[in-house]
């Protein structure tokens, strides 16, 4: 009972992390690492919940968040990809762009109430025990995210596009040879990233918890990010660590309501231990795994 | 002189006064050339005499400044190299252009498919049908990494052969990765390709495999043609090695035999496993002596342990089981510092990736290692050290550039230089040296190689890696060979011979 | 013909090197003003006149005293941080930790000064303390340095990731241990002792902490350009394997230079405590690390310039309550201020030369 | 390198700058800003008048259906009734020595009066209050004071002890959940205040607490509140600075709420049962006036004012429609009876979470002894965490 009570909170808040994380894993398969993300998200967060206000139809927010997010991971892409511009120091800047756009136009947003989306319980399976409740009540939103990662799979690993992708991540002059923009792919995949955060922030303020504040994602982006070096680059896995994440999270509540003399700020940190172990125990692994490309930025080429 | 065909043109490319200039540099001035259907045409050159200038020109990697290239009997413009792909031209170059972390498959799709859908089925038969045709063998699910250089090599012909529309293929010194028996696979290849009715571009700088195979040659001198010929003999060799040579007279290398002699031992490695970036065995068993006026060469194919036996020998690689010595002192678990200390000087198969420091002048990177450094202070003395770099003999006598100028923005046979230099002043005990004529003019390579046999006479121990085997049984005393996570011989240099080696490289022990 | 041609190919290329003499500079300015006018369209858009303003803004950053000593109060701690980010990335790594690094230097030496320190004379005092920051920040770092050198694990990733731990640290002790007794439960530290406090200037909050800063930004910049070791750092930083091939102990210097910027950063941390807070909260110094790591990327890691760039953001952070009081506008437009400057600055950097 | 020499130099001259500034304000004590003219008149000027703006500092936004916004409409009354002055606001404002300087740059703008409104600007109003004593501060929650600085709160506990009444009357699990953000005074006795109220209907009922850490993050909101229902709790109460989500949240899952800091029945037309509110606008023109007048010192203002349900400081909002009117009628009662003073919410015994009395039989605790609640009381699941 308090497990399945656990995993549903886990689905419940990990999933606009596991977006997030979802649309980094894109981008830095095309080599370039986001740490704007949390921006992003805001932006999405916000705009959704802007238009959601406006329109009164979620699905008008997601779209809207989305594009919100997309555009100022733009800002991203334009300065890493035309300006050569640092891509750790850009997303940072990024992020607090992302935080002040946000809370100087949401400020009429605070109180707005919308009618976002619900759980909608899908039929006989989520009367199956145990599994059901975890997996199949829950907004359609959360659906669709989780139904995003085998596909996200699919074209990473079984079309061209995804090979197309990968390799402007490991060697982007291969791409040259096949009459390929390199730089091209990186945009797009930057701003499919930026899509993609901004949708899990729309999951987050007009699913989870039908408000807009600002900075509400509270780090949230930054978790996405280290989620998908934790995943190994790997779709499915980053979606594992989202839940994971999101599963600490819910743990940590059902501790303390359970009054165990546990410190929340202990809990609050499991997530990102979790993070850290993961990553010693698949370090080895994991070198192999990342992108040529990306492996550059994080030994500090252009951070000097 | 030819005429032209407007009707049906003979060839299936044609250049015309191809000029490229860098700068000051001009790398091809007024090159005119044929590729003809069925036909293997050669292009000899020494390194540096401007071949891969001309062939990026062909295959659009650089916009000719000058010059018209025909195709069809239309002027065609290949820059860029998608253009020159569209119009038939694939190119097999030296350094593969492959993606380590992508499987044989997927590196093919990326080349040779279009539009985001990737129909394996289709695409496996087809390179399966293409690598029986032509004796090119590949797994199309293994990963690049995997493969060494001769099976890399075959999946590039792979992708240039199924690329659409490819009637035109270079070949970039194609036999440098391959061992001698390859070689001959290879060539065979060639054949059945020219019988298929490519046209073919052979770049070389290996006057047998002309003489073996062209139909055409042409030879480059300092960016010019300056032989050109419709016709190849088997008798040709001098023409054409004087037409590449041009006027220079060589200094012959020069070595003493010293066969039979034991000399003193100064490193063993005893029963030593070397481990991989992944800790994976990369050698087992190794047994390996090092003595003093002595120059051992390792042969094998690249990619048998080379890098991995090197770095073992300098401490930047922990040696995985086994005992390690230098002149007695157990070396196992010493640092990089501590072998220098005890005498051994390395100079690595990639000195422009792991010696070359951005931004740092040649004054600095000889401080760095070799000049020792006068100190001032917590400072350095630096026009002390400059003074010690200009009255070096070895440094003079290797053509090094100035000290001030900036090590990045050196040419590969510049880098070569101050590296080599570097270790040559250094005068060490024990110098573990990778391909040390890489990327330098016939002249260069054999200063440093009769430098090279003046150390050794000195008492240095010289561990020499080299792809080239020529250059092993010209410098070497003894050699050894890698092959199959194994370190076979020493052979005595005097009681082997070139296929021999070249059987135990390819096959290992059993041969 | 041939050689007409290349002088008309050469020609329009020596126009560009004569233009380009003047043009950095013109550009530079271009670049330098474009986010504040960016920005005052923006404010014009929300009817405030932006020349009104920035002319306000000047005036309550340099207008007095106060006010400068305010900026210099707020550039001290970025200056440091910013020598955190600057001096691993000499050696080639990323430092995103000066957050984390400066918040367990603000709880090292709170700790010191509450517990141990709290009866010492000022002179041995605040020394002991700040040395406690510096431990504090150091061993945060080691952590990063040690998951780095032993674990394999990048600095960039792991540094980040620690910044929430130690901010969760910090709020496990100022909810518990070193909770005030006097406090009722509020989640801050007890104060520090009187004598531990920085010497201040009349009249305004200003310490001697920004001494401190420019005499480390100094020292950073001359070991790193004049020192052996500096000389060893840079090498280390430009290529790892050359330095590798050279003997040097990268593994060793990777460690100490993370250390070392850890230590910068949890002395920003105790300068906090001793010079403005005087105790420890929750939300001390909480975004100053990454300030700091985007004044160093503004400076191209170079220590001299760091105290510019971190004067330039301690400006624009002074400025903001400004913003705020003269024109309404809510104090997170300054973010947005701060972002467009910083966007500026590093979509016209090249890759360092 | 000549980079290097130009930022050397730059650098140079900015710390001899800096340097010269440190010496010459050393050497003339006193010459800088002159703190207002009258710290060295003395007795000049009483604190608070001769200003031209009134200050207040929020600690978040003033639209957060909370804590903030309830201030802000205070400040709202405040310009309304003093036309010719000027408000000077300043929101989410740290808790840390950043408030001094939005302090006197307010000062700087001519205000004489400035409400810092979040316990945590206490120190740094202690801190320029001391600077510029001709200003008058109102803290809100302080719990120290100083020549120029009252601090002035409301007991709302007492409505929240109503909630806690509502609440057992309409639960039908008698689990009852509050959502709180850190373990500081205010919030253990809004949470004992709700389950003693809760207790006095339902003798079996608890409160099961669970901390968030923070005071508004929307996320942690919405997993307390689903993991509280989860657990089987069926009314919510919280005290968090915004209120919104968990109440939105309540709403959507089917369970009751009740409300803090300001009426937000409009977010839960079904299952809001009632709040309790601040009502800082006629307080906040009263002590304004008092200050403008030049009676701040010595008027109720100039120590700890604590306002109580029967000054109308603090409210129980209208119940929400599914309350039954017999609920309705006894709920009001115990509020006449708090307002008449024949009921005390705290009056002994109060025992702890370990059955240790913490309040004895018949004692009847005032509000500084209960602002120094360090405990939770029996009946209350969840532990504070250390």
């Amino acid at each position: 009972m308090m497990i399945a009570d656990i995993l549903t909170g886990a689905i419940r808040s990990g999933t606009s992390v596991m977006l997030a994380s979802q649309g980094e894993l894109i981008s830095e398969r095309a080599g370039v690492i986001n740490l704007g993300t949390e921006g992003s998200m805001l932006c999405g967060a916000l705009g959704g919940f802007a238009v959601t206000v406006w329109t009164g139809n979620p699905w008008l927010g997601v779209l809207a968040g989305g594009i919100a997010g997309m555009l100022i991971s733009a800002i991203h892409a334009f300065l890493v990809l035309a300006c050569g511009a640092n891509q750790l120091a850009t997303g940072l800047t990024i992020m607090f762009f992302g935080m002040g756009v946000t809370s100087f136009l949401g400020r009429g947003f605070v109180s707005e109430q919308i009618v976002g989306f619900n759980p909608v319980p899908i039929p006989f399976l989520s009367d199956i025990p145990f599994i059901g409740g975890i997996l199949f009540n829950h907004d359609p939103l959360t659906y669709l995210a989780i139904l995003f990662v085998p596909c996200l799979w699919y074209v990473l690993f079984r079309t061209r596009l995804g090979i197309v992708l990968r390799a402007t991540g490991e060697r982007q002059e291969v791409l040259f040879a096949s009459g390929i923009n390199p730089k091209l792919v990186r945009y797009l995949a930057v701003l499919a990233g930026g899509f993609l955060a901004g949708v899990g922030g729309v999951q987050l303020s007009v699913a989870f918890t039908h408000s807009w504040v600002e900075n509400m994602t509270q780090g949230r982006g930054v978790v996405a990010v280290a989620l998908v070096i934790f995943a190994s680059w790997m779709p499915a896995r980053a979606m594992l660590g989202a839940y994971l994440f999101g599963a600490a999270q819910a743990l940590q509540l059902t501790v303390q309501q359970q009054g165990l003399p546990i410190s929340p700020f202990f809990l609050f940190m499991v997530p990102y231990l979790l993070t850290l172990a993961a990553l010693l125990i698949v370090e080895r692994k994991q070198r192999s795994l990342m992108p040529e490309s990306l492996g550059k930025v994080f030994a500090g080429d252009g951070a000097r | 002189m030819k005429t032209d065909h407007p009707v049906k043109p003979a060839y299936l490319l044609r250049a015309a006064g191809l000029t490229k200039r860098f700068g000051s540099l001009t790398a091809n001035e007024g090159i005119d050339l044929e590729v003809r259907p069925g036909q293997i045409h050669a292009i000899l050159g020494e390194n540096g005499a401007g071949k891969s200038t001309l062939m990026k020109m062909l295959y659009g990697v650089y916009e000719p400044d000058e010059g018209t290239v025909l195709m069809d009997g239309e002027p065609a413009v290949l820059y860029p190299p998608s253009r020159a792909r569209a119009k038939g031209i694939g190119m097999v170059f030296q350094d593969f252009r492959l993606i380590p972390a992508m499987t044989v498959l997927e590196s093919i799709a990326l080349a040779v498919e279009s539009g985001f859908a990737l129909r394996r089925k289709q695409l496996r038969a087809r390179i399966l049908e293409v690598s029986r045709k032509y004796g090119l063998a590949v797994d199309p699910d293994a990963y690049v990494w995997q493969l060494d250089l001769g099976q890399r090599q075959r999946l590039e012909i792979v992708k240039v052969l199924l690329a659409p529309g490819t009637r035109v293929i270079i070949f970039d010194e194609p036999t440098s990765v391959l061992v001698p028996q390859e070689v001959e696979k290879f060539l065979d290849m060639l054949d059945k390709l020219r019988k298929d009715r490519y046209g073919i571009l052979l770049i070389t700088h290996k006057i047998n495999e002309v003489l073996a195979c062209a139909d055409q040659v042409s030879v480059l001198r300092a960016g010019r043609m300056v032989y050109q010929s419709d016709q190849v003999d088997s008798g040709d060799g001098d023409k054409l090695i004087s037409a590449m040579m041009g006027e220079k007279t060589l200094n012959p290398v020069t070595k003493q035999g010293m066969h039979g002699e034991e000399r003193e031992p100064i490193l063993q490695l005893k029963d030593g496993t070397i481990r991989g970036d992944h800790g994976e065995p990369v050698l087992e068993g190794v047994h390996l002596t090092l003595r003093k006026s002595e120059i051992t060469g390792v042969a094998g194919i690249s990619g048998n342990g080379q890098r991995e036996l090197a770095e073992v020998l300098f401490g930047l690689r922990k040696l995985g089981t086994g005992e390690l010595t230098i002149a007695s002192a157990v070396m196992n678990d010493a640092s990089t510092k501590e072998f220098m200390e005890a005498g051994v000087t390395f100079v690595s198969e990639d000195p422009i990736k792991e010696s070359v420091i951005p931004g740092f002048s040649i004054l600095e990177h000889m401080i760095l290692d070799g000049i020792e450094a006068p100190v001032k202070g917590a400072n350095i003395d630096w026009a002390r050290a400059q003074k010690l770099l200009e009255d070096s003999e070895e440094a003079r006598a290797l053509a090094l550039a100035d000290g001030s100028r900036r090590a990045d923005q050196l040419s590969g046979g510049n880098v070569q230089r101050m590296v080599l230099s570097r270790a040559l002043i250094r005068k060490p005990d024990i110098l573990i040296i990778s391909y040390p004529s890489r990327g330098l003019d016939i002249g260069t390579t054999r200063t440093i190689q009769q430098q090279l046999i003046e150390l050794a006479k000195q008492g240095t121990a010289v561990l020499l890696f080299s792809e080239d085997l020529d250059e092993l049984f010209k410098l070497s005393d003894r050699l050894v060979v890698l092959s199959g996570k194994k370190l076979l011989g020493p052979y005595d240099t005097h009681e082997t011979d070139v296929s021999r080696i070249g059987e135990r490289m390819l096959k290992g022990e059993s041969a | 013909m041939k050689q007409q041609a290349g002088a008309a190919a050469l020609s329009p290329a020596n126009g560009m090197t004569r233009g380009n003499r003047w043009k950095p500079a013109a550009l530079k300015t271009a670049l330098m003003l474009a986010p504040f006018v960016v920005f005052g369209l923006f404010l014009l858009f929300h009817n405030v006149n932006p020349v009104t303003l920035y002319i306000s803004m000047i005036q309550s950053t340099f207008g007095d005293l106060y006010g400068f000593g305010e900026v210099l109060l707020k550039a001290t701690p970025f200056i440091l941080t910013g020598l955190a980010a600057a001096l691993p990335a000499k050696a080639g790594l990323v430092n995103v930790g000066g957050e984390g690094q400066l918040a367990i230097g603000a709880l090292f030496s709170t700790w010191f000064a509450v517990f141990y320190l709290d009866a010492m004379p000022a002179a041995l005092g605040i020394p002991l303390m700040l040395l406690a920051g510096a431990l504090g920040g150091g061993l945060w770092a080691a952590v990063t340095a040690l998951l780095k050198v032993k674990g394999g694990l990048n600095e960039t990733i792991t540094s980040l990731l620690l910044n929430y731990v130690a901010a969760f640290t910090v709020g496990f002790f100022v909810h518990g241990l070193l909770k005030d007794p006097n406090s009722f439960n509020w989640p801050f530290s007890p104060e520090i002792a009187s004598s531990l406090r920085l010497p201040v200037v009349n009249g305004t909050r200003l310490h001697v902490g920004i001494l401190l800063a420019l005499v480390l930004a100094a020292v950073t910049w001359y070991v790193l350009a004049r020192t052996r070791l500096g000389f060893r750092i840079r090498v280390i930083g430009s290529n790892r394997f050359a330095a590798e091939r050279a003997g040097f102990r990268i593994n060793r210097t990777y460690f100490w230079v993370l250390v070392a910027g850890g230590m910068l950063a949890g002395i920003a941390g105790m300068i906090e405590i001793a010079g403005i807070e005087g105790r420890l909260r929750a939300s001390t110094g909480v975004n100053y690390g990454y300030l700091g790591f985007l004044a160093a990327m503004m400076a191209w890691n170079h220590p001299l310039r760091i105290v510019l760039t971190g004067f330039i953001l301690g400006m624009i952070s002074v400025a903001g309550n400004t913003l705020e009081i003269a024109s309404g506008l809510p104090a997170s437009s300054v973010h947005i201020l701060m972002g467009l400057v910083l966007f500026f600055i590093l979509g016209s950097g090249r890759r360092s030369s | 390198m000549n980079h290097t020499r130009k930022a050397f130099r730059t650098t140079l001259m900015l710390g001899v700058l800096a340097l010269s500034m440190l010496v010459s304000a050393c050497s003339q004590p006193g010459a800088a800003p002159s703190p207002s003219g009258a710290a060295e008149g003395g007795e000049a000027a009483a604190p608070g008048t001769g200003g031209s703006a009134i200050g207040f500092i929020f600690v978040g936004t003033k639209d957060d259906h909370g804590y903030n916004q309830a201030a802000y409409i205070g400040s709202e009354a405040v310009e309304q009734a003093f036309p010719d002055m000027k408000v000077l606001r300043s929101e989410n404002v740290p808790e840390t020595a950043e408030a001094e300087r939005v302090m006197e740059q307010m000062i700087k703008n001519g205000a004489k009066i400035i409400f810092p409104t979040s316990y945590g600007h206490l120190e740094p109003s202690l801190n320029v209050a001391k600077r510029h004593p001709d200003v008058a501060f109102f803290h809100q929650g302080g719990l120290k004071t100083a020549d120029n600085l009252g601090t002035y709160f409301g007991t709302i506990w007492e409505p929240n002890y109503l909630a806690g009444v509502t609440a057992a009357q309409m639960s039908k699990t008698g689990k009852l959940g509050f959502i709180v953000s850190v373990p500081i005074p205010q919030v253990l006795l809004n949470v004992n205040a709700f389950q003693l109220g809760a207790q006095s209907v339902n003798p079996d009922a608890t409160t099961s607490v669970v901390f968030t850490g923070s005071w508004c993050d929307p996320g942690q909101q919405a997993n307390a509140a689903n993991s509280l229902i989860d657990a089987g709790a069926d009314v919510l109460g919280q005290h968090q600075d915004c209120t919104k989500t968990v109440i939105e949240t309540a709403e959507r899952r089917g369970v009751m709420s009740v409300g803090y800091h300001t009426d937000a029945s409009a977010l839960a037309p079904e299952g809001w049962l009632t709040g309790s509110v601040w009502n800082w606008s006629d307080l906040f023109v009263d002590m304004t006036r008092t200050a403008i007048d030049g009676s701040f010192k010595g008027s109720i203002y100039d120590g700890k004012y604590r306002g109580m349900l029967k000054d109308d400081v603090v409210q129980l909002t209208d119940f929400g429609a599914s309350v039954p009117e017999d609920v309705r009628t006894y709920v009001l009662e115990q509020k006449q009876a708090i307002i008449d003073g024949t009921l005390h919410p705290f009056a002994g015994p109060v025992k702890d979470q370990e059955g240790n009395v913490k309040i004895e039989e018949g004692a009847e605790p005032d509000a500084e002894e209960l602002e120094a609640t360090d405990y939770l009381v029996e009946g209350v699941i969840g532990s504070i965490p250390k």
